[in-house]
């Protein structure tokens, strides 16, 4: 057989970060056409491995071919030119401009002017609109602003715009997480097109089941190596995730907790114009409620709108603990006894630059007060605490939170509510990007969390999620309830419940 | 007659609003403001309005407004050059220096542009390369450059009269001051290469996100080393328009404009985060500042008062943009 | 009484020859033994080096010191307060046996000679009085009272008295800098008023020039909007640069036939050469204060009685006479107007400032003639 | 005799790392550097290193380092205060002319602090409830501000010798001077709060991402705007001293200084874009730029090549710390 050189050869990959290795000795292979799953729990080091080959990170150790030829991308723009692209994990777009600007800024269609080459808006705008209609999404207008987007939809942005050049090698590092199923499917679509034009994919998310959809290869890191690879139509979920984990997890879900307690919320007749529409329900204490629904169904503002976070509600009635609530602003909801996490946790959860000690004290600061001062011996072990409680996997509570990987960061991010005195927990998004195995920590968690005693909201756009964790599950769609689910609902019969286009727009 | 129903009151404001919404509204509302500005002080002052008036205002503004048009894309690409003015006032006594040696004046001046674009690609590439901090680079870079202009002149101010040399600052096209042609010409150009070119794209790219760009494959770094060039290069020419307007090279001439100049990029609507701002804000901006100077001059108001009043009125015309902001409940 | 050829009512102002300042280095070495043990040294802290008048006083004091051998210690003020405080201690801590100041403001004075009084250490105060301080300088009452009044006479010469009243006389300002530079402009105005009778006040035009060129062409700039068109226009200003860029403007606006201008230091004579215009400056002649700071200052330290006020005697500087204190200057054939100081008047003016509830607490700033 | 294998050579880079890695490392760099500093003067000049003259270069940065002291909590909670200086200028000459008209000078004084308190509560309005641009928002108080000052006063500077009042600037305690005292324990208490206290972390979390800091129930407007107050506060403060030391209330006696307070905070390693600094940071930045100043004077270095040098010395310190994080490979 004559063995072409493969598409992609990197071998002997090493980096380390300040003396920590994160990589060592990674090899990696793509072929011409062939779509490789990148897979690995949170800090595996799948995109820093990515980073290597884009030029973003330079690298200790190793070599990198593409078709054959030696290359060392000193920057980005050396891989974009020979057709390398990497569609980040982390959204990363100019805010201030156009979608069609954000498509097209790096390799921008010109036309002759009189006096010198000027940008071809036009063509831009309409390659954009094709673009788009190809994807599915031609709901989205390439003269909107980037940033009146929902995140959603800028993701859509940003694939098409690694689909807009010329592509070798195309990295998508979780292009679906913030996506519905619906989306993704689109997403699957434009990915067996590139396959059939001999474009390779590297495709990296968390989600198993797409992988096995989508993949003719699944590539395993764990702990920065080679943990194995794996043929898709000879493997199974199993055999991937005890070479991620080194174990099983089993079922992703707990059993849910006997005894429900009294009604910690009631929600009734709550309006936001134009978002929510007459929203009811009730959560017990013990109680995990879910609630499903795509973008633009309210589930973005549902949790806010109840914990105070879009300010003073005039529409509605809510009782929290048996007492009149009124939302006012997050002090106020934190002082009722609400917890809230936001589902941008880069956006809106971390604070960065504090530590993991830092960061989990911050929400009720007042707690680890002696005195005038902050005693952080009692920080410490509050951090401590949790640290081991959520399987936080750090080098200590003094790391800075930012590197982190995500799933951890998002265990931080529950930690901050987990003092008494907080009943009612609100949860946006609680697993976006968290791998399989972390999830089913977090899973678990939450559980436990109801069973001593919490009332737990999950909003999700994730449908197996709220199927699986709610003890009850709603479903949103266009700010109103439209369907109510006990424990036990299928993932599908939650779907079924929304009527909405699967390509998501605001009418 | 027809009423108001929610219906066409909604219409009306989604209409309000998509107008107000543009990139250049911002823009409008100082037109707005610099309208109203005008109106006042022709009412309060017999002298303000008249042609001459109104073109002896742009020819003061010109200097600070070169600068201040080439840092708005500087700004915009998510730098800052403190050195600008300082880089004006060593042009011009270079280009005296040079002359009194006995150098061709149109030599002179060359190689004192030549001399700030070196300053400027040192700027470039101590923020970019090196990645330090462009506030304390050009802070450095501002007080090295004024330090070396009074090290050259010795402090003095130096004469700089050569009749082809002085007409860059004195002359007039169709009784149109030349500065204040250099200045508008500069907009326009900085105008449709930041909006129709490649470059301008790129620009607005690195200033709105420099990783986002870098990994599309812009040339974040060189895109802002050439701005800095750029400024230094609006530096040189506002030093030359200075000193031949003034007839004299004075190595400290423009350094106390440094806050304005700044001042009036940010007021017209430019983000020192980058990534958002025009060129036509700017200008507004420096109308605006040179208008208020002028016209309370007029009215024999001391400098004094100038200054609270130019405070407040720094502060009414970013609050009416404001306004505009809450208006579309961005 | 002289002091190695020093005498101060009878000194010309030139520089006292190298042996005599050397023999008067020496006997004040003798009485004042040099606090580092070998050799005087004497402090100057400048207004702002880069302003031309301060720079010739610098330059002047330089050469006597290097004449007299005597070690001058420099620092900058940078015309500001604090600024001040730190040089006066940086003199102190490197021992200087006499310190020669000259200041931005005669408020801060007091707080400075506490320090230079606890160590002993005699100061020379130029144009800012400082209270114990001798002081050397200029009277600015009367340099200002005689550039105005010269302006005015210039303007009748040149436009004829009824035509004058029609003018507009604008005078550039430097508001905050205080009292003393308000003394020079308040008598720039007072002079002017006194040469051209009946001058309406409403005539009379005041810009901040903030004591730099740019700013002075400005202001101009803007003011020559309220003066109409074939009118008079009669400048002075502070010092010589800000009525430089004052000119400058009524140039570009095309305005040149209708100006006077006459400035005031006399440091900028190339400019009054070129410019038609420009008329006369009052001389101070900073390039001379050397010649006197430095006698001054050995006398004190050979223990020498000395006056306690030194003012400098200003004159006309126009370019009919410029050769007779500037050799590197020709003079003119046109030997300019007749120019009569209004002596009477101006002592009115001196009883007035006295008067003045603005200058209460600083009288002594105020001349007796 | 060990030589070194690449397993000691990784160790020992590894601890180094590790050290320079913690996040007082930045301040360490500064602190080598001036050490370094004083080294050099010492050998280049016999008055430098003395008690008395450190001393000296303490009492005589005091005034502007209270200023930037304030400013660092300021800008890590994503503020910024360009009006502080004009604060202190108001301070003095509200105090003089309140005492000249005959009310006690401790009376006076306290009113002269309600003012600057209530100037701070504006800003910190303006910028917080009205989302104005802080940059423009301070720039146009300190217009209004030292406007009023001149205005006041008509430019004049004023007396203000009032010996229980005096000592404030120019009093001892066991030889150190008072000043310097009151700005060491400004610099220990906000370091006290910053590190110590729940206000302090609020403060780096507003700046640090103000969005997360507002969801998870911190009072983030709040927090920005007793920042504003405190910054006010130590502009009085600083004006106090300023006119106690000189014995005397200028109307724009710490205006010029306003470059350096900003200049301070960012070499001191505080990011303009918030979330990050500390306070002891801008100390060390502060000594610095008084022990150059003090240097080169002693040195008779004219002021031309101060402006140079100091120039060369901020691109220097900063490009210092570059080098730190790239070890680092940050
Ligand atoms: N900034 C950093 N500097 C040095 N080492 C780091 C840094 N960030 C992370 N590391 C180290 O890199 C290694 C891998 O990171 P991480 O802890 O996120 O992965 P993990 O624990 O294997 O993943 P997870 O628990 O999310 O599945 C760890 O030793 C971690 O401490
Ligand atoms: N710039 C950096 N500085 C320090 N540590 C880093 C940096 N980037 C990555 N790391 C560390 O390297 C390890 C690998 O990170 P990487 O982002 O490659 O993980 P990943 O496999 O993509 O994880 P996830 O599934 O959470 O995205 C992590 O421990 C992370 O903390
Ligand atoms: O304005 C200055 C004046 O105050 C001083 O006395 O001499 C120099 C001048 O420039
Ligand atoms: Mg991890
Ligand atoms: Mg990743």
């Amino acid at each position: 057989m004559p063995t072409a050189a493969p598409r992609l050869h990197m071998q002997g990959i090493g980096k380390s970060f300040g003396g920590v290795p994160v990589l060592s000795g990674v090899d990696f292979t793509v072929e011409a056409g062939e779509v490789v799953a990148l897979l690995g729990s949170n800090g595996a080091g799948k995109s820093t491995l990515m980073k290597i080959l884009t030029g973003l990170y330079g690298r200790d150790a190793g070599t990198i071919a593409v078709d054959g030829e030696t290359v060392d991308f000193a920057a980005p723009s050396a891989a974009v030119a020979a057709g390398v692209r990497l569609l980040p994990q982390e959204i990363s777009v100019m805010p201030d401009m156009t979608v069609a600007e954000n498509i097209f800024a790096g390799d921008l269609p010109l036309k002759k002017g009189l006096l010198f080459r000027s940008v071809d808006d036009a063509a831009m705008r309409r390659r954009s609109r094709e673009l788009l209609d190809q994807l599915g999404f031609g709901a989205i207008d390439p003269d909107t602003v980037m940033k009146r987007l929902s995140v959603a939809e800028q993701r859509i942005v940003e694939i098409a715009r690694a689909l807009a050049g010329q592509a070798r090698i195309l990295i998508m590092d979780e292009p679906t997480a913030a996506l519905t199923e619906q989306e993704a499917t689109l997403i699957f679509r434009i990915i067996r097109r590139l396959k059939a034009q001999s474009v390779s994919v590297v495709y990296i998310s968390h989600y198993l089941s797409e992988v096995f959809e989508i993949s003719d290869r699944i590539a395993v890191l764990r702990d920065g190596r080679n943990a194995g690879t794996f043929r898709t139509a000879e493997t199974n979920h199993a055999d991937v995730l005890a070479a991620m984990l080194g174990n099983t997890v089993g079922d992703l879900y707990a059993e849910g907790g006997a005894a429900k307690g009294e009604e910690i919320l009631s929600v009734e007749a709550l309006s936001l114009p134009g978002k929510l529409d007459d929203i009811g329900f009730s959560i017990r204490a013990g109680e995990i409620l879910g609630v499903f629904g795509l973008v633009g169904s309210g589930i973005e503002v549902l949790g806010r709108a109840i914990y105070g976070a879009l300010g003073p509600m005039k529409a509605g009635r809510i009782r929290l603990g048996g007492r009149e609530y009124r939302p006012a602003s997050p002090v106020a909801g934190k002082r009722s006894g609400i917890g809230f996490v936001a589902a941008e946790r880069k956006k809106e959860g971390i604070i960065a630059d504090l530590t993991v000690r830092e960061n989990i004290a911050l929400s009720f600061q007042e707690r680890f007060e002696r005195g005038l001062f902050v005693s952080k011996s009692a920080e410490t072990s509050h951090a401590k605490k949790w640290i081991d409680g959520l399987g936080i996997r750090t080098r200590g509570p003094e790391q800075r939170i930012r590197t982190l990987s995500g799933g951890n960061q998002q265990k931080v991010c529950i930690a901050r509510w987990l003092v008494e005195g907080v009943e009612l927990l609100i949860l946006e998004e609680p697993t976006r990007g968290v791998d399989v195995g972390a999830r089913k920590e977090i899973y678990g968690k939450l559980r436990d969390l109801a069973d001593r005693g919490f009332a737990v909201l999950v909003l999700s756009s994730d449908v197996e999620e709220v199927a699986g964790l709610g003890d009850r599950a709603l479903v949103l769609d266009r700010g109103r309830v439209v369907g109510r689910f006990g424990r036990g609902a299928t993932p599908a019969q939650l779907m079924a419940a929304t009527s909405a286009d699967p390509a998501f727009h605001a009418a | 007659m027809a009423t108001a129903t929610p219906a066409t009151i909604s219409a009306t404001r989604r209409r309000m609003t998509s107008l107000l919404g543009r990139p250049w509204s911002g823009v409008a509302v100082l037109l707005v403001f610099y309208i109203g500005l005008v109106v006042v002080f022709s009412v309060l002052s017999p002298f303000f309005l008249s042609v001459r008036n109104m073109l002896s205002i742009g020819s003061n503004v010109a200097f600070i407004g070169l600068m201040a048009a080439t840092g708005t894309p500087l700004i915009i690409a998510g730098g800052l050059d403190l050195s600008v003015a300082a880089i004006a006032g060593l042009t011009g006594v270079v280009i005296s220096l040079l002359h009194m040696q006995g150098l061709d004046i149109w030599l002179a001046v060359a190689v004192a542009v030549f001399v700030a674009a070196a300053i400027g690609w040192i700027n470039g590439l101590f923020t970019t390369r090196l990645k330090l901090n462009p506030l304390i680079v050009t802070l450095g870079m501002m007080s090295i450059v004024s330090g070396l202009a009074l090290v050259m002149t010795g402090g003095l101010t130096r004469p700089l009269m050569v009749p082809g040399f002085n007409v860059i600052g004195q002359g007039r096209v169709f009784g149109v001051p030349l500065p204040l042609i250099l200045m508008l010409v500069t907009f326009l150009g900085l105008w449709l290469v930041l909006t129709r070119t490649r470059f301008g794209r790129h620009v607005y790219a690195s200033g709105g996100n420099a990783e986002a760009a870098r990994l599309i494959g812009i040339p974040v770094e060189r895109t802002v080393v050439t701005l800095y060039i750029v400024s230094a290069l609006s530096g040189a020419v506002a030093g030359i328009v200075l000193a031949a307007m003034l007839g004299a090279a004075a190595p400290n001439s423009a350094g106390q404009h440094l806050l304005t100049v700044i001042a009036a990029i940010i007021l017209g609507g430019t983000s020192l985060n980058g990534g958002r701002g025009s060129v036509w804000g700017t200008l507004l901006a420096i109308l605006i500042l040179g208008t208020l100077n002028n016209g309370l001059t007029l009215m024999n108001v001391s400098s004094f008062w100038q200054d609270v009043t130019r405070g407040v009125v720094l502060m009414l015309a970013v609050s009416l943009d404001q306004i505009r902001s809450r208006a579309l409940g961005d | 009484q002289d002091f190695h050829g020093f005498n101060l009512s009878g000194h010309d102002g030139s520089m006292i020859s190298a042996e005599n300042l050397k023999a008067m280095v020496a006997e004040a070495a003798s009485v004042s033994k040099p606090r580092n043990g070998e050799k005087l040294v004497i402090g100057f802290a400048n207004l702002q080096r880069d302003v031309s008048f301060c720079l010739k006083v610098e330059e002047g004091l330089k050469a006597n010191a290097e004449a007299a051998g005597v070690e001058l210690v420099i620092a900058d003020n940078r015309l500001d307060g604090a600024t001040a405080l730190a040089n006066a201690q940086s003199f102190l801590q490197r021992n200087v046996d006499y310190v020669i100041e000259f200041q931005t403001d005669a408020n801060f004075g007091a707080t400075i000679m506490q320090q230079m009084n606890d160590a002993s250490t005699k100061v020379t105060a130029i144009d800012i009085p400082m209270p114990g301080a001798t002081f050397f300088g200029a009277n600015n009452p009367r340099s200002g009272y005689m550039g105005g009044a010269y302006l005015g006479q210039a303007a009748i010469a040149k436009f004829g008295a009824d035509k004058v009243k029609e003018g507009y006389f604008v005078v550039g300002e430097l508001p905050q800098s205080g009292a003393i530079p308000a003394m020079r402009t308040g008598g720039q105005v007072e002079g002017f008023l006194a040469a051209v009778e009946g001058f309406s006040p409403d005539h009379v035009i005041k810009i901040d020039t903030k004591n730099v060129l740019e700013e002075s062409f400005t202001q101009m700039t803007n003011v020559l909007g309220r003066i109409p068109a074939g009118v008079p226009i009669m400048v002075t200003a502070i010092n010589d640069q800000s009525a430089t860029g004052m000119l400058r403007a009524v140039k570009q606006a095309g305005r040149e036939a209708d100006l006077v201008v006459v400035g005031m230091g006399a440091d900028e004579i190339q400019t009054m050469m070129d410019e038609p215009t420009f008329v006369a400056s009052v001389g101070y002649f900073p390039e001379r204060y050397g010649n006197y700071l430095l006698p001054l200052a050995l006398a004190q330290l050979a223990g020498k009685e000395t006056p306690s006020t030194v003012l400098v005697n200003h004159v006309i500087v126009t370019k009919g006479n410029v050769c007779e204190f500037y050799s590197n200057f020709k003079c003119a054939d046109d030997k300019g107007i007749d120019f009569q100081f209004p002596d009477a008047k101006f002592q009115e003016h001196l009883a007035a400032l006295r008067q003045s509830p603005e200058l209460k607490g600083f009288e002594n700033l105020i001349p007796s003639n």
